[in-house]
């Protein structure tokens, strides 16, 4: 049951990701990309879990939480970016 | 996989070796990070492509190879410095010579019709 | 006075010594004690990055508006998914302004995050003079009622909480 | 032996000038004399002192596998030339006492000339031909310091370089020529090459050894065609001119021909060559002497001439040719030393070396007219004096031989020519300086000079009488050693006499003479005759040469090296598809043996990503955000590609690699332009994404080949050897800190030296601030959003609080110092981002480079405590603890290396990120936040 | 802990986990969807603000019932990345709604109400150096 | 001393450890911590070529790891030779940048430190990782250095140099990777050992990986078509740091002979001198475009860069040559090569200092103080480049040119003959103008900085020195050529009684 579950859900969740990707890739503004983007990494975190449930192995749980705090603060930069030029100020 | 795999390395290698090609230093700078990225996905490879074998010790009964792992390891990390030292050395010579052409002889000034682009 | 210099931040120090246990994955005497020490060592490495204190008057409405908030996002959340999956249906967006009574930067951010998590609501823009927030709704027809329900539902909750 | 006593000695003396000199500058001339005339002595006393021995040699080796040795040798030949080298030298010392003013400086004139004296002894003495050689080219160099004395003068700098390029030209021809030797007989001893002329001239090199040699002879020796430096270097400084120029090293190609004449003479070659080169410099330099205006022009195209002379006896080749070339070596550097000396004195005296200026100087100066009119006679060949007699045997070698065959006539006829016309030219010089009226007044009034600034002249003059007198007396012996080393011992008869009867040799001399008188009074119709020609000077030609070779030279390289760095990137990437490709095409099969995996979606989706996030990298580059938001797809669709295949560190390390990338490559773009022009042309454009293909499917098809061979590697071990060896369950995290440590020591050095080089860059960096967007928007005045602020402060004990556990758990788990680091790192600078780097620098009161020097130190320091234990660097060790309550514990000096490498990373992170935050902070208006 | 081996809660475990699983990717999958089709930028951002958390978050929880099923330990450590999720993705959303409205991106046509920052009067800082792209404006240099 | 080997490694780090605690620019204490440890680097290395002048080579394993295992530094006589020339040239350097030069930007010293640092372990590694990590340390070392003073030409070249080294560390990786993947060691000697048995459908692998090492080891050294970035980075860069980027070509060469002679020797087979003939004509080339080029040279600094290049080649040549001989030669010619042309970059500083504005372009100039000195100096250091006698390049290249046989010498002998006279022609046209074509009136021109005085005259010592002493240098540089062509010497010190076999297979590719 779980395997199907699985199965499914790595559809699922690839799809999003491939989503994702066609609107980073069609835009059509900056903000929007950016939206893509950082779905991205929050649906990777889905995929890893996925991974891990597959694999049954705990290795990469702190790879979902490092992409959980690292996709946030690389949003944050571009929107830091976009609204003020310069980063660090 | 493994054809898959080398077509993947093989098309960001060539996506990085094109933008290092170009004339201003950001998307050099650019392609070079992405060459690194290529390099260290090829350099990965080395070791093969292992499923469910993470180098840890009494996890699975097969492991990866774990030397080019490690290897890797260090090539991000010096990749990390090399890309960081070339980016503000881009920054350092459009400040000193005003333009970021790489061979600082272009002007920095865009084709006004390509603003609207 | 010891006590106090050692443990400015007695809240904090209790949630970093629980997230420690929580990343160990295990509760051992060791994971405990440990996390205990981080828990006291990391706020007092950290305190200078600290503004004003924010002084939780009401822990247990703290709780009880925690656990509304987790409800209402799931909530939220499937209410969400449910407007988007259905293409046939327009949704009212709107943009709200939000008069906030809240002064504090912090009880601010916990309700702007609030109002994001919660149903169809995200807070664009917090205004410079911090005086009023502006809300993106997904799908409205009143736009008063948004507002009285977000005044009753958290902010008022946060206001007898922090402030 | 004491043979390298005498180079050495003069050697020595190089220094001497310049310490004597503080003694005055008559001391200092005395002073200088002294190592030569040692050496003279020693060479006498040698010599005298020598019984029976053919040739004393001494040699100690030097660089036994190139086969130099120091070896010396004292022979007839070397004597006869080092007579004329150090006496000659003497008289050069005592006239430049006098001859150089004030103004010049005298110490570093005798040291150049003692300098050139030395390196001439060591090409006579000499019994290694790469020594030879090497005293050969130091003639060269010393003489372009000599010539170039005057420097600022341009002909004499020009001069200089034109001397010194042409000789030293042929010294490296000739060095070819010793190598050729080398290789025919094995060795560079001059005494074996000298016994091997039949290997030589049997061996198919042989005639690429003689023109070799040659070249370096006649570039020397000023031969027709490179004789057109030495009249320019007659810019020189007279004694100079009248050392080298006459005396010495000019004749060292002579010397040579000389020296080798054992080995390579005796082929046709060689006297087709030799003698034809000869007789036609013989001609031609007579024939410019015959224009020449200026005084030591006519000598140095006569010096020319007589040169052609001695070097047609040379081709020649039989004995008495040989005799008559050693000894008209001889007459020659007596006549036109003298000369020398005597038109320095004219020149001195009246400012003026133009004959067309000087004239009836005999009146003034008589004494100096006497002799310098002796020694023209004697240039002239006429009898009685030396001259004569040694032109006489010349003339008798050239009415006999029978080298050409039926064109032999051709010998004496040029023979006769040079003859006629050096009588001509000597004629001139005499009756134009001295005897003539003069048409104008010389510059100054000339009298005469001083005794001993005379003294060499006169020393010089009488032995030209003498030996003229009585040929037989002191040269004969000294002579006879000579020919007998030339012709490798065997002894022939000969005689020097000034009256050999009536003969062809002597009809011929009165004719010459006669013709030469007649020449001279059709002076005036020859100079008209010459005027038709364009004029060539060499030294035009040869500047133009250069010049032009320089410009072509030029035009190359600034084609080549044209500054454009896509040029240069393209080549690189040729050359590296080649050396794939070269490699690729010896493969038989790109498949291996290895079966491939099966393919699954979740792995085609993120090669479906990867591909697309690098090829828009790459197509978008121009719209440079939306490309590194590109680039950003694929650092995290690499990291996810590193956890799908089993490398959960790397995956880690990746993802936080690429987020501060990510930051990084924001913050200077912020200061670049944030479009790229359109300026790569089509052409351009296919032309690298051709390239770039190659590459990629290149590496693609490595990549493949190797995917699909099994390896044998050495992994098993670091396996193996994690837990027990290295004490830690995570292998790629023990062969980082323990089996490969020193890899990772080297590794936080060079990201320690990333943050130090950086802020070397941001130094005094001024840049461009942008005020608006890319598309023209002001930027927004919400510098320190509130809900960031707080956020970030909540997330910094966190991001600390897991960078801890990260780095804990490192070496059993994923984790470890450097994705800790990171963290760390990335948390302050979200807070840097959310505060601004005012705020966050106040709070953060310590700098980051100490930090980072820090976190290397203690990598090292942990590194450097096993050898108390006398263990090598780095080796690792770690125990168990049991502690109450909390359990067993494991401790490894690794943890400790980890922590170092946790503090680089943090140090250098941030001193690189904020440092960069720095730029701007002071200058930028704070209108909403004061 | 002897309950947990009893089978029911093996079966129920597993259809815990299976049900959070397609829970999870469903709307994580929904509110990408979303982001595909909805008409505006500001309905857009509303996918990811939540919906994807909460997948995100349904999918973690999936997977703690697993490990709790094939490993009987309960992996706490899990709750972390949603706690994570929970508190940065308001932030990123409203830092994005500010981009949005800074670069004045148009709503959607039936979107009631108009904000101050989707007017057209300025409300950015005053140009304190120009722009070096800008033709015809001098350069300054930040000393 | 069973650490000795490493010294040459750890000392500068820990130096550079010291110098960089604090960031603050030359004072009078570092300057003598720097150049103290300079001259004890240079004792070291004296006291390492002494234990393996007899033959020896010297293993330290690093974390007691066994060979193909851990990384191991190798001391051989190359290595050691090398790191004795670094050190010298170093000391040269240190000693002339603590005469002004080091004040111009920040941290000189300790930077200086670690390039030393990774210049010596990239000498003395035993492992092509590892050389890999040190290649970096002292690339971007090197590219701080460059950057020191500033100032726009050196950004200018500074870039080109820095992109293309870094787009050569990738190639660098990718070479890396096909070599461990077709062979499955990172130990020099053991992968010397194992190309020995290497199966014939992984000839072409290694073969791409070896040829793609070259390009990367070619472009370091400054081979003919990668050379052009060279130029202009050398003569812009500080002179102190010029003059240690002498040693930086030199790396590549080495990386070439120690790669190229150990792994593809004699014992490797199909791929055995794989790169002999490539070697060969690049250097011929890049020697033959390199003697047209020092005559374009406009700028006294870009024709000292010229004469490198030249050196360049010719040391390519010496490697592409067959037999040992050559070998000894090309290394005795090094030394000098190396010496000289850092000795000559110092110099031309100190020219610079003294022509104020027109620096050391070749062009009229006011008359300046010191010319004499200068012009003396001048004078050694081109003649010894030129290759004229009696100085050090005369008898490097005689004693070269000596062990060619006639096919080769047939193109190399006048190849470098021509390009002596080229040497001559552009230095004697140089120095002329340079320090003889000025106007009148009184000299101008600054104190002459003892500092930098005594560090060019120690490295222009060496071409006096070098001659003197040729017997012996020349003995150790032949000794050094047969031992380097003796591989199984070294396979055995590295590897010791390890076969090389592992057992089993440790990757499942499935």
């Amino acid at each position: 049951m779980i395997g199907i579950a699985l199965w499914i859900s790595f559809f699922l969740v690839a799809m999003a990701i491939i989503l994702n990707a066609y609107r980073l890739l069609v835009g059509p503004s900056l903000p929007d990309r950016i939206i893509a983007l950082d779905t991205m990494y929050v649906n990777s975190i889905a995929l890893i879990i996925l991974y891990t449930i597959w694999l049954s192995t705990r290795v990469y749980f702190e790879g979902a939480l490092l992409i959980a705090m690292l996709g946030f603060i690389s949003t944050v930069a571009v929107c830091k970016y976009l609204l003020r030029g310069d980063i660090i100020e | 996989m493994e054809a898959l795999y080398a077509i993947t390395t093989g098309i960001l290698t060539a996506s990085g070796i094109y933008l290092t090609l170009r004339g201003r230093t950001f998307p050099v700078v650019v392609g070079l990070t992405l060459l690194s990225y290529a390099v260290n996905l090829f350099l990965f490879s080395m070791g093969g492509l292992t499923t469910h074998g993470a180098a840890l010790v009494g996890t699975t009964e097969h492991y990866a190879d774990p030397l080019p792992q490690a290897l890797v390891l260090t090539a991000i990390v010096i990749g990390f410095a090399m890309t960081a030292f070339a980016i503000i050395l881009a920054m350092r010579s459009r400040g000193d010579l005003g333009s970021d052409s790489v061979d600082g002889n272009r002007t920095d000034r865009e084709d006004p019709r390509e603003n609207k682009a | 006075m010891l006590i106090k210099r050692c443990l400015p931040r007695p809240i904090l120090s209790s949630i970093l010594t629980m997230v420690w246990i929580m990343l160990s994955d295990i509760i051992t005497y060791g994971s405990v004690i440990m996390g205990i020490i981080l828990g006291i060592a990391i706020p007092l490495m950290t305190q200078r990055f600290w503004d004003a204190q924010p002084v939780v008057k009401k822990p247990l409405l703290l709780l009880r508006f925690t656990l509304r908030v987790m409800l209402d996002i799931l909530v939220a959340n499937l209410e969400v998914a449910w407007l988007i999956s259905r293409p046939w249906r327009r949704p009212r967006p709107a943009f709200i302004e939000y008069p906030l009574t809240l002064k504090r930067d912090f009880s601010i951010t916990l309700l702007a995050s609030t109002i994001s998590l919660t149903p169809g609501t995200i807070s664009a823009n917090l205004r410079l003079d911090g005086r009023s927030l502006l809300i993106h709704v997904l799908d409205t027809d009143d736009e008063q009622a948004i507002i009285d329900e977000i005044y009753n539902r958290y902010e008022r909750p946060l206001m007898e909480i922090y402030e | 032996m004491t043979l390298p006593w005498i180079p050495l000695l003069t050697f020595l003396g190089v220094f001497v000038p310049a310490l004597a000199i503080r003694g005055g500058r008559t001391v200092c001339a005395l002073a200088t004399a002294v190592a030569p005339a040692i050496a003279l002595g020693l060479v006498l006393f040698f010599y005298l002192g020598h019984d029976g021995e053919e040739v004393m040699r001494t040699s100690f080796q030097w660089l036994p596998s190139l086969g130099l040795e120091v070896a010396f040798r004292l022979d007839g030949l070397s004597l006869l030339f080092l007579l004329l080298i150090l006496g000659i030298g003497l008289l050069i010392i005592l006239y430049t006492r006098y001859y150089l003013s004030e103004k010049d400086s005298m110490s570093r004139f005798y040291a150049f000339l003692i300098l050139f004296m030395t390196s001439m002894v060591g090409i006579v003495m000499s019994d290694n031909l790469l020594l030879m050689w090497g005293f050969w080219e130091l003639t060269s160099i010393s003489s372009f310091l000599l010539i170039s004395f005057w420097s600022h003068e341009t002909t004499a700098r020009k001069g200089a370089r034109m001397a010194m390029t042409v000789t030293g030209a042929g010294g490296l021809a000739l060095l070819a020529g010793i190598m050729l030797i080398g290789k025919v007989t094995g060795t560079y001893d001059i005494g074996t090459v000298l016994e091997s002329h039949d290997l030589i001239t049997a061996s198919p090199l042989y005639p690429a050894i003689v023109v070799l040699v040659l070249l370096g002879a006649f570039t020397k020796s000023a031969q027709f065609p490179f004789h057109f430096w030495l009249p320019h270097a007659m810019a020189a400084p007279t004694p100079v001119s009248a050392y080298l120029h006459s005396a010495t090293m000019v004749k060292a190609g002579i010397f040579l021909m000389l020296r080798l004449h054992p080995a390579l003479s005796g082929t046709e070659l060689w006297t087709v060559i030799v003698t034809l080169t000869g007789l036609v410099t013989l001609v031609y330099g007579a024939w410019f002497a015959f224009l020449k205006t200026d005084l030591k022009g006519i000598l140095a195209f006569s010096t020319i001439s007589h040169l052609g002379l001695i070097t047609s006896l040379l081709g020649l080749g039989n004995s008495q040719a040989l005799i008559a070339a050693l000894f008209h070596i001889i007459n020659h550097a007596l006549f036109k030393a003298s000369l020398f000396m005597a038109a320095g004195i004219v020149d001195h005296e009246t400012g003026s070396r133009d004959v067309r200026k000087l004239g009836g100087l005999y009146r003034l100066m008589p004494i100096t007219t006497a002799l310098t009119c002796i020694a023209t006679i004697s240039m002239a060949g006429v009898p009685p004096l030396n001259g004569f007699i040694s032109k006489e045997m010349f003339f008798t070698e050239a009415l006999a031989s029978q080298q050409f065959g039926g064109l032999s006539w051709i010998v004496p006829l040029l023979a006769g020519l040079g003859g006629l016309l050096s009588v001509a030219y000597s004629l001139r010089l005499a009756y134009a300086t001295f005897f003539r009226r003069p048409r104008q007044e010389p510059p100054k009034t000339p009298h005469e000079p001083p005794w001993p600034m005379r003294f060499p002249i006169e020393l010089l003059v009488v032995l030209c009488i003498i030996v003229g007198l009585v040929p037989t007396l002191p040269q004969t012996p000294i002579l006879e050693d000579a020919v007998r080393v030339t012709m490798s011992g065997e002894m022939p008869e000969f005689h020097l006499a000034l009256w050999h009867g009536i003969n062809p040799a002597l009809l011929l001399s009165m004719a010459v003479i006669a013709a030469g008188i007649v020449l001279h009074l059709l002076h005036r119709h020859m100079m008209r005759f010459n005027r038709q020609f364009r004029p060539q000077d060499a030294r035009y030609i040869f500047e133009a040469f250069v010049q032009r070779l320089v410009g072509l030279c030029q035009r190359l390289t600034d084609r080549l090296e044209n500054g454009s760095l896509q040029r240069y990137m393209f080549l690189l990437m040729a050359v590296s598809v080649l050396a794939m490709a070269l490699g690729l095409a010896d493969l038989d099969t790109l498949t291996g043996n290895l079966g491939q995996q099966p393919l699954d979606p979740i792995v085609a989706m993120g090669a479906a990503l990867l591909i697309m996030g690098g090829v828009l990298t790459a197509a978008l580059h121009r719209y440079r955000l939306i490309s590194l938001l590109m680039l950003s797809v694929v650092g995290l669709v690499v990291s996810l590609t590193f956890a799908r295949f089993s490398a959960p560190d790397l995956a880690l390390t990746q993802l936080s690699v690429e987020v501060v990338t990510m930051i990084l490559l924001m913050l200077a773009l912020f200061f670049l332009p944030q479009k790229t022009p359109k300026e790569s042309g089509g052409a351009r454009v296919v032309r690298d994404v051709l390239i770039a293909t190659g590459f990629g499917g290149a590496v693609a098809s490595l990549n493949f080949a190797v995917l699909t061979r099994d390896l044998d590697s050495i992994s098993e071990f670091f396996i193996r050897q994690s837990v027990p060896g290295g004490g830690g369950h995570n292998v790629v995290n023990v062969i980082l800190v323990d089996f490969r440590g020193f890899d990772t020591l080297g590794e936080i050095t060079v990201l320690a030296i990333a943050g130090l080089a950086i802020f070397k860059l941001l130094n005094r960096l001024r840049l461009f601030m942008p005020a608006t967007d890319m598309e023209g928007r002001l930027w927004s005045d919400d510098r320190h959003p509130t809900l960031l602020m707080v956020v970030s402060q909540t997330l910094l004990p966190l991001a600390l609080l897991v960078s801890f556990f990260i780095f804990l758990r490192g070496h059993n788990q994923p984790g470890g110092g450097f994705i800790a680091g990171l963290i760390t790192a990335v948390a302050l600078i979200l807070l840097y981002m959310s505060r601004g780097v005012e705020w966050a620098q106040q709070r953060l009161d310590f700098q980051f480079q100490p930090i980072a020097i820090a976190g290397v130190a203690l990598s090292t320091f942990t590194g450097l405590c096993s050898w108390l234990f006398g263990y090598p660097f780095l080796t690792s060790t770690f125990d168990h603890f049991h502690l109450p309550l909390i359990g067993d514990i494991e401790l490894a000096s690794a943890l400790i290396f980890d922590g170092g490498i946790y503090l680089a990373v943090v140090g250098a992170t941030l001193m690189i990120l904020a440092n960069l935050g720095k730029l701007t902070t002071a200058h930028r208006p704070n209108k909403d936040n004061p | 802990m002897a309950w947990l081996d009893k089978a029911w809660v093996d079966t129920a475990l597993e259809t815990l986990t299976a049900f959070f699983l397609i829970a999870g990717a469903l709307i994580t999958f929904i509110s990408s969807f979303g982001m595909v089709h909805l008409r505006d930028f500001y309905l857009r951002m509303h996918g990811p603000a939540k919906a994807t958390t909460l997948g995100v978050g349904l999918i973690l929880v999936a997977c703690m019932f697993y490990f709790l099923l094939i490993e009987r330990t309960f992996h706490i450590q899990l709750l972390l990345v949603t706690i994570f999720l929970l508190i940065t993705a308001p932030i990123s959303a409203h830092l994005l709604a500010k981009v949005a409205l800074h670069q004045k991106l148009p709503s959607d046509i039936s979107t009631t109400g108009a904000p101050s920052e989707l007017r057209e009067e300025d409300v950015g800082q005053e140009p304190d150096t120009p722009h070096p792209e800008d033709p015809g404006s001098g350069q300054r240099h930040s000393p | 001393m069973q650490h000795l080997p490493i010294f040459p490694v750890l000392l500068p780090l820990l130096v550079a450890i010291i110098l960089l605690r604090k960031r603050e620019g030359a004072d009078p204490v570092r300057r003598t911590i720097s150049i103290t440890a300079t001259a004890l680097l240079v004792a070291i290395a004296f006291w390492l070529v002494s234990q393996v002048a007899d033959g020896e080579t010297l293993v330290y394993r690093l974390g007691n790891w066994q060979a193909p295992y851990g990384i191991v530094l190798v001391a051989d006589r190359l290595s050691a030779m090398m790191v004795l020339l670094t050190a010298l040239l170093a000391l040269g350097s240190v000693i002339h940048a603590s005469g002004g030069e080091d004040n111009q930007g920040s941290n000189f010293h300790g930077l200086f430190h670690l390039q030393l640092m990774g210049i010596n372990g990239a000498f003395l590694t035993g492992d092509l990782f590892n050389l890999f990590v040190f290649f970096e340390v002292l690339l971007l070392a090197s590219y701080a250095l460059l950057m020191h003073g500033g100032g726009k030409a050196r950004v200018q070249s500074g870039l080109h140099y820095v992109v293309l080294n870094l787009a050569g560390s990738s190639l660098f990786l990718i070479a890396l990777g096909v070599l461990y993947g077709s062979i499955g060691t990172l130990n020099m000697a053991d992968m010397a050992e194992r190309v020995s048995q290497l199966p014939a459908d992984r000839q072409g692998l290694v073969r791409a990986g070896a040829l793609l090492l070259l390009v990367v080891f070619g472009l370091k050294a400054a081979i003919l078509p990668l050379y052009f970035w060279l130029p202009r980075a050398y003569s812009s860069a500080p002179a102190p740091i010029a003059a240690l980027f002498a040693i930086m070509t030199k790396v590549g060469i080495y990386a070439i002979f120690r790669v190229f002679t150990l792994i593809f020797g004699e014992q490797a087979g199909g791929l055995a001198h794989l790169a002999q003939p490539w070697l060969w004509w690049g250097g011929l080339a890049t020697l033959g475009m390199a003697t047209l080029a020092v005559l374009s040279a406009r700028d006294l600094r870009m024709q000292i860069s010229y004469f490198m290049l030249i050196s360049i080649g010719t040391l390519l040549c010496g490697l592409g040559m067959e037999g040992t001989a050559s070998r000894g030669a090309m290394l005795f010619y090094m030394l000098h090569t190396t010496l000289i042309n850092g000795g000559l970059f110092l110099l031309a500083d100190m020219i610079a200092d003294q022509r104020g504005k027109v620096g050391t372009r070749i062009v009229r100039s006011k008359k300046f103080k010191y010319a004499t000195l200068l012009s003396a100096l001048y004078m050694i250091g081109a003649v010894s480049s030129a290759g004229l006698p009696p100085l050090s390049g005369a008898l490097a290249k005689a004693w070269l040119m000596s062990t060619a046989t006639l096919s080769e010498g047939l193109w190399l002998w006048p190849l470098l003959l021509l390009s002596g006279l080229a040497g001559v022609v552009a230095a004697s046209r140089a120095g002329s103008t340079i320090f003889w074509r000025h106007g009148n009136g009184d000299p101008a021109g600054e104190r002459l900085s003892r500092g930098k005085l005594v560090g060019t005259v120690v490295l222009l010592s060496a071409a006096p020195l070098l001659v003197i002493l040729a017997g012996p240098i020349g003995g150790y540089t032949q000794a050094t050529a047969e031992q380097i062509t003796d591989t199984v010497q070294y396979r055995s010190a590295v590897l010791g009684n390890v076969t090389s076999d592992t057992s089993g297979a440790s990757v499942d590719a499935d």
